[in-house]
């Protein structure tokens, strides 16, 4: 089936200016994001998948904290080649982004009504009235009660599911191509969380858009992603659809990360598999294959050079050399 | 044993090897820290300038600061008056030196009193609720009243002498420095750990002294930094007000205030000991700041 | 099944924290916890799950004595601390201690790891130093910590190795029951596992009972013997693990385990969505509380309060549908 | 917001009162008898003693501090012991309008310079124009506003003869002649208060530009522009208002040096004056109700606080 692309990142790397030195947060990522697909990025913290979605939208200081290397290709159009005041356009127009806690992401001193108004207002220019008849009509479709009542309400006084609501229905005012999901449902409890995912899945297909779904939480993952990346310091080790993931995972720390992890289906009797050791910092990252000094397989190959990131299957992408052999 | 990570027990003597090790590893991570902050290290070295000189003032000056000479009134600086003269023909550079003495006398003994009250009035205001509304109102009492009036109304009250200078200075500083302790407190208060002690039976003395105490010092002392150079500002203020010290004693304030009133003949007795004023509280601030980081244990 | 001993008990216990007004005067209370009976037997893991401001933190608090129960008893080991003053409760504390959640704020920053596990051992009348350093560096090594780390400050561990030595802090008085404040929730699934199978190793090591506090069902589920579920201060259901999962009765419970995500692609879930949103502790609904986004509300539900009773000897449940002698039409 | 508003003025009070027993308590800590001051050495001792009497001075020390809180709130701070009787509370009145001057033209010196500067600092954090406002807010602070304003005075005053050293001439005398004399003080009370709200301001607006709600306002596609004027400034705007309420009562009660030393006939240099003439009357009631207006000024910006922060308002 020709799915119809919508982003294709390659290659891209973030380098942070600290006085520590420059870090490289990530390096050398790429994936593509399809129409109507959810892309679940998975990865323990640290390993670079909110600054993967945070480059994508060029969000960080460009002039003195950060620097962009690679391609990001939307509409054929290479992202880093736009000026940065022509960014605006496509941010909260063609792609949008809704973040973890939704308390601190929304301004607690403007209307919930004004912040939903915002993008359309700027992308689309509608008239005061036309906004708040949009606004009400996004408030009713992301699923909040009474909207004409909480329209003129501040974000304290919602709740937690309902503040979640609220950004996502900023982000998608503008029917955006494409939305990045920042760990929406990790500050949320497991019942509210359920709402919100099946909110996102709900609108993913109604409004037949990609979404890119950042999370830790791989059983989130299985439930609501088709396609799965899975990322350690940095890089992206494995691709794949979302059943080869679970059923046959290639790389050894994605084997590692489902065993790790208690399932409810799973035998309470079994000891949970420990991956040994503990992620490195940024500026202490080892030659040749990152996760070469936490593997069971690694070889003296593994500890020398880094393997690429090689198709070993139409839908199956490893970065491993004993996938070689 | 439980886990292959268990190395068997070592002796004695390795253990303190490891610990001498680390301690200076520790300590050495602190200097360099603070050595990287190059503001704070010239605050430093200002401030251990004007120790010097005022420790070693009488073998520092050139003259007497008390002896006045009418014939050589209000000379400019020269080979043999460095900073000039005053209108009785004091040599305003040895009044300077010595004027170091009084400010940081001050300075230090105004910002140590305010640190320790000021600790433990917070503390004990962050124990219980009556209490910290009792202590906290007072202080709110006493800084409602401008620093300045608050101290001059004391001096009033008790006379020109350097030990009321510090007495009054200490009044006004100290609720500030109580205020903050007393909120830093209530932050400390709600860390889990405290809330460990108590589940480890340890008493309400022991967790005040040895869990809250240590981790508020850090914002105190760097509160006390700054109560050190407002308490220089504010003996200055006060003797240039003639509220301060008694009159003829070599304080860099009253020298300004007599410069006043020459102003239009001598500039020099109003420019040294405005400069070594401002330099000293200069340091003093961007000592402060370096201090801020070096001893917030997360920075590092 | 024979009776087995119980270590720690709470009757009836409630926690309502006062709200006063500007002039002090007490005008209501919330009600975090609101009469659990619950107890806790030798060696067992009691699972204690909810949403959050369900009161599960705050009963584990007040059964460590904490905080003091406003109304009913917690029976330690037979003896009824509820009221003890703190000198009283002292001695008590070598047989149940706590392990918190945030590894961050849980260890002293300005004290050493060492000092940290001795000072609880002088707290408790070791009085060698010598004595006190080698119990303390046994208790490093068997939570897996290196000798090196005891002259170490918390800002240089890692959140996995700050668990360890909160563990260890905990541990050091051989308490036998350890009240886990969702120790693992604020750790990456890696390490989580790492801390799971320490706390696994060590209870069977040393005979320990937990109370297993979490919001994360398949933690609950991999760990625990038995598993309690509240909802807004009151213990709803309580049966042995396999049977809670495979014969759901509270409709919170199933709501709550449908509503769990499982790490299982092929299998599609029919999920309960629960409506509306979590009442406020400060007046919460009459009857049962949960009878405001219960799907199978009657009117009964909202005058009577369900009691917790026994539906088989592994399984409790405080329901008016099964509840025979308060609601006559029970099944 | 009722209930933050009653709890706050509840607070206000045992503030006031504890002032009230500070200033009562100066009074009488003070050596020598007022009588005699008044009287003078040689008065006889019947006429010191009936004196005495009619001031009410042989009461118990709680009556007095009773009657002399009844009498203020009448509006008289009683007569002054060295001037020859004269009401002091004609005295403060003459006095206030030149203060209240000097402290709104600083203010304004200071707003002008503090929150401009401390926002381009925040807006431009880490490069040479943070550095530069940073160096320039500590100078600010290490340098006492008498030194600055000694600075400008032989600048201005003597170097450039623009304005004159001393002096003060009141709105009357013509607008020109009355800011040549203010620019000067207000300046140099304006600069030193700057410092401190300089550095506020760049915290406060520091905080508010790395906060989440900005990340999310620039993900939905705002403008630089509006981000800083809108979403930004709403935030600081809430922290502004204190910072900014806080400068004035400073600039209000800190003026005595600055007033004394360039002759302004305000509060303060009535207090200096006083300390000479050992006039406790004065000094006793100059400082009583600066202190009833810092605390009344600080409640009037909690509650508008409460006003602008929604969070506060609808709680």
């Amino acid at each position: 089936m020709s799915k119809e692309e919508i982003l294709e990142v390659k290659n891209l790397s973030t380098t942070f200016r600290t006085e520590r030195g420059d870090l490289k947060a990530i390096d050398g990522v790429s994936f593509e994001v399809y129409k109507g697909e959810i892309l679940g990025v998975v990865g323990e913290s640290g390993c670079g998948k909110s600054v993967t979605s945070q480059s994508i939208l060029r969000l960080y200081d460009e002039k003195y904290t950060a620097k962009y290397d690679g391609e990001i290709l939307l509409d054929g159009k290479n992202i880093f080649d736009i000026p940065l005041k022509k960014m605006q356009e496509i941010r909260g127009a063609k792609i949008s982004m809704v973040f973890q806690d939704a308390l601190s992401s929304l301004n607690p001193v403007l209307k919930i009504g004004d912040q939903i108004m915002e993008p359309l207002r700027i992308h689309q220019k509608l008239g005061k009235k036309e906004a708040r008849e949009r606004t009400l009509e996004m408030l009713r479709l992301v699923g909040i009660p009474a909207p004409d009542k909480r329209i003129d309400q501040y974000p304290h006084e919602l709740s937690g599911g309902m503040r979640q609501r609220v950004m996502i229905a900023i982000a998608l005012a503008c029917r955006p191509q494409l939305l990045i999901a920042d760990e929406p449902t990790t500050a949320l409890d497991v019942t509210i969380q359920a709402q919100i995912m099946d909110l996102i899945v709900d609108l993913n297909k109604k409004l037949d858009m990609g979404v890119i779904l950042i999370t830790h939480d791989l059983a989130v993952v299985a439930e609501t992603c088709s396609r799965v990346v899975v990322m350690y310091l940095g890089q992206i080790v494995e691709e794949a659809d979302v059943n080869d993931i679970f059923d046959n995972p290639k790389h050894p720390y994605t084997l590692g990360l489902i065993k790790s992890i208690p399932r409810l289906d799973g035998d309470p009797n079994e000891r949970l598999y420990m991956i040994k050791g503990t992620v490195p910092l940024l500026n202490q990252i080892p030659n040749g294959c990152r996760f070469a000094p936490r593997c069971p397989y690694a070889t003296d190959k593994c500890r020398t050079n880094m393997p690429e990131l090689k198709a070993v299957s139409p839908t199956q992408k490893v970065r491993c050399w004993m996938v070689e052999e | 044993m439980t886990n292959d990570m268990n190395i068997p027990f070592e002796s004695k003597e390795e253990l303190e090897e490891i610990r001498k090790t680390l301690v200076k590893e520790q300590r050495e991570l602190k200097r360099k820290k603070f050595l990287k902050n190059k503001m704070s290290v010239a605050g430093l070295c200002i401030v251990i300038i004007m120790i010097i000189i005022a420790i070693f003032a009488p073998s520092i000056a050139t003259h007497d600061p008390y002896e006045t000479n009418v014939m050589e009134s209000l000379l400019p600086p020269s080979a043999q008056h460095w900073f000039g003269t005053d209108k009785i023909g004091r040599d305003v550079f040895s009044r300077v030196i010595y004027g170091a003495r009084i400010s940081l006398f001050v300075g230090v003994s105004v910002g140590g009193i305010s640190a320790v009250l000021g600790l433990i009035i917070g503390l004990y205001a962050s124990t219980n609720k009556v209490l910290d509304n009792i202590l906290m109102r007072c202080c709110d009492g006493l800084r409602s009243i401008p620093n300045l009036l608050l101290a001059i109304t004391l001096m009033t009250v008790l006379g020109a002498a350097l030990k009321n200078v510090i007495i009054s200075l200490a009044i006004v500083s100290t609720p500030g420095v109580a205020r903050m302790a007393r909120s830093s407190a209530l932050v400390v208060r709600e860390q889990t750990y405290v809330e460990a002690m108590r589940c480890l039976g340890a008493k309400k003395s022991r967790i005040l002294w040895k869990h809250i105490a240590p981790n508020i010092l850090a914002p105190v002392i760097v509160q006390m930094t700054f109560a050190f150079a407002s308490a220089i500002i504010a003996e200055a203020s006060l003797s240039f007000l003639g509220a301060g010290v008694p009159s003829g004693t070599p304080s860099w304030g009253s020298m300004l205030s007599e410069g006043k009133a020459v102003i239009y003949s001598a500039w020099w007795m109003i420019a040294f000991p405005g400069a070594f004023t401002a330099l000293t509280v200069l340091g003093l601030n961007l000592f402060g700041d370096g201090l801020r980081d070096l001893l917030d244990p997360l920075t590092n | 099944m024979e009776e087995k001993k119980v270590v720690l008990s709470s009757e009836h216990v409630s926690q309502f924290f006062p709200i006063k007004n500007g002039f002090g005067q007490v005008v209501n209370y919330v009600k975090a916890v609101d009469g659990v009976t619950l107890e806790l037997h030798e060696g067992e893991t009691y699972g204690l799950v909810g949403e959050t401001g369900c009161g599960k933190s705050t009963l584990g608090r007040t059964l460590i004595r904490l905080l003091e129960p406003t109304e009913g008893n917690v029976v330690l080991n037979g003896e009824d601390i509820s009221h003890l003053s703190e000198k009283e409760m002292r001695k008590y504390r070598k047989e149940v201690q706590m392990v918190f959640q945030d590894p961050y704020t849980s260890l002293n920053p300005r004290q050493k790891v060492g000092d940290i596990l001795m000072e609880v051992l002088e707290i408790h009348g070791v009085k060698d130093k010598d004595e006190r350093m080698e119990i303390a560096m046994k208790m490093l090594a068997k939570v897996g910590l290196r000798p090196e780390h005891f002259y170490r400050y918390p800002h240089e561990f890692s959140g996995g190795q700050r668990q360890r030595v909160g563990l260890a802090r905990a541990l050091i008085l051989n308490p036998k029951v350890i009240i886990c404040d969702e120790p693992v929730s604020a750790l990456d699934v890696s390490i989580q596992a790492q801390i799971i199978n320490l706390l696994q190793d060590l209870q069977k090591e040393d005979k320990l009972s937990y109370l297993f506090i979490a919001h994360d069902m398949s933690v609950v589920k991999y760990i625990s013997d038995r598993i309690g579920v509240m909802y807004l201060g009151h213990l709803m259901e309580e049966a042995e693990t396999e049977e809670l999962f495979s014969n759901t009765l509270h409709p919170y419970a199933q709501a709550l385990l449908s509503a769990v995500p499982n790490a299982n692609p092929h299998e599609e879930k029919q999920r309960i969505v629960l409506e509306g949103d979590l009442p406020s502790p400060i007046n919460p609904p009459t009857g049962c509380v949960f009878h405001t986004r219960c799907p199978y509300a009657k009117a009964i539900c909202s005058e009577k309060i369900p009691v917790l009773k026994s539906v088989n000897e592994k399984h409790k449940v405080a329901c008016l549908l099964y509840d025979k002698d308060l609601n006559p039409d029970a099944e | 917001m009722k209930k933050y508003i009653v709890n706050r003025i509840l607070s206000v009070i045992p503030v006031l009162i504890i002032v009230s027993i500070v200033v009562f308590s100066l009074l009488h800590l003070t050596p020598g008898d007022p009588a005699i001051a008044i009287l003078g050495e040689d008065a006889t001792q019947e006429a010191i003693d009936e004196l005495r009497e009619r001031m009410g001075l042989n009461d118990p020390i709680p009556v007095q501090y009773l009657n002399w809180l009844n009498d203020i709130f009448h509006g008289d701070f009683g007569t002054s012991t060295a001037s020859s009787g004269e009401a002091v509370t004609s005295m403060i009145a003459s006095h206030f309008i030149p203060t209240l001057q000097l402290a709104i033209y600083s203010t304004i010196v200071t707003v002008l310079l503090a929150v401009p500067l401390g926002m381009l600092a925040a807006r431009k954090r880490g490069t040479v124009v943070d550095h530069g406002v940073t160096v320039l807010a500590l100078c600010g602070i290490s340098l006492p506003s008498f030194l600055f304003g000694l600075g400008m005075m032989m600048l201005f005053a003597v170097k450039l003869r623009w304005v004159p050293v001393s002096g003060y001439k009141a709105m009357s005398a013509g607008l020109g002649a009355h800011f040549r004399t203010m620019i000067i003080p207000a300046v140099s009370l304006g600069f030193m208060h700057s410092a401190f709200m300089m550095r506020m301001t760049r915290a406060s607006m520091l905080e508010v530009l790395n906060s989440d709600y900005i990340k999310m306002a620039k993900s939905k596609g705002v403008k630089e522009l509006w981000l800083v004027a809108k979403h930004a400034l709403r935030n600081s705007l809430v922290t502004l208002v204190t910072v900014i309420g806080q400068g004035f009562i400073g600039a209000l009660s800190g003026a005595t040096i600055v007033e004394s030393m360039f002759g302004i006939p305000g509060m303060g240099s009535l207090v200096v004056n006083s300390i000479g003439r050992r006039d406790f009357q004065v000094i006793q009631a100059v400082v009583l109700l600066i202190a009833v207006i810092n605390v009344v000024m600080n409640l009037v910006i909690d509650i508008l606080y409460g006003i602008v922060d929604p969070r506060i308002r609808l709680s």
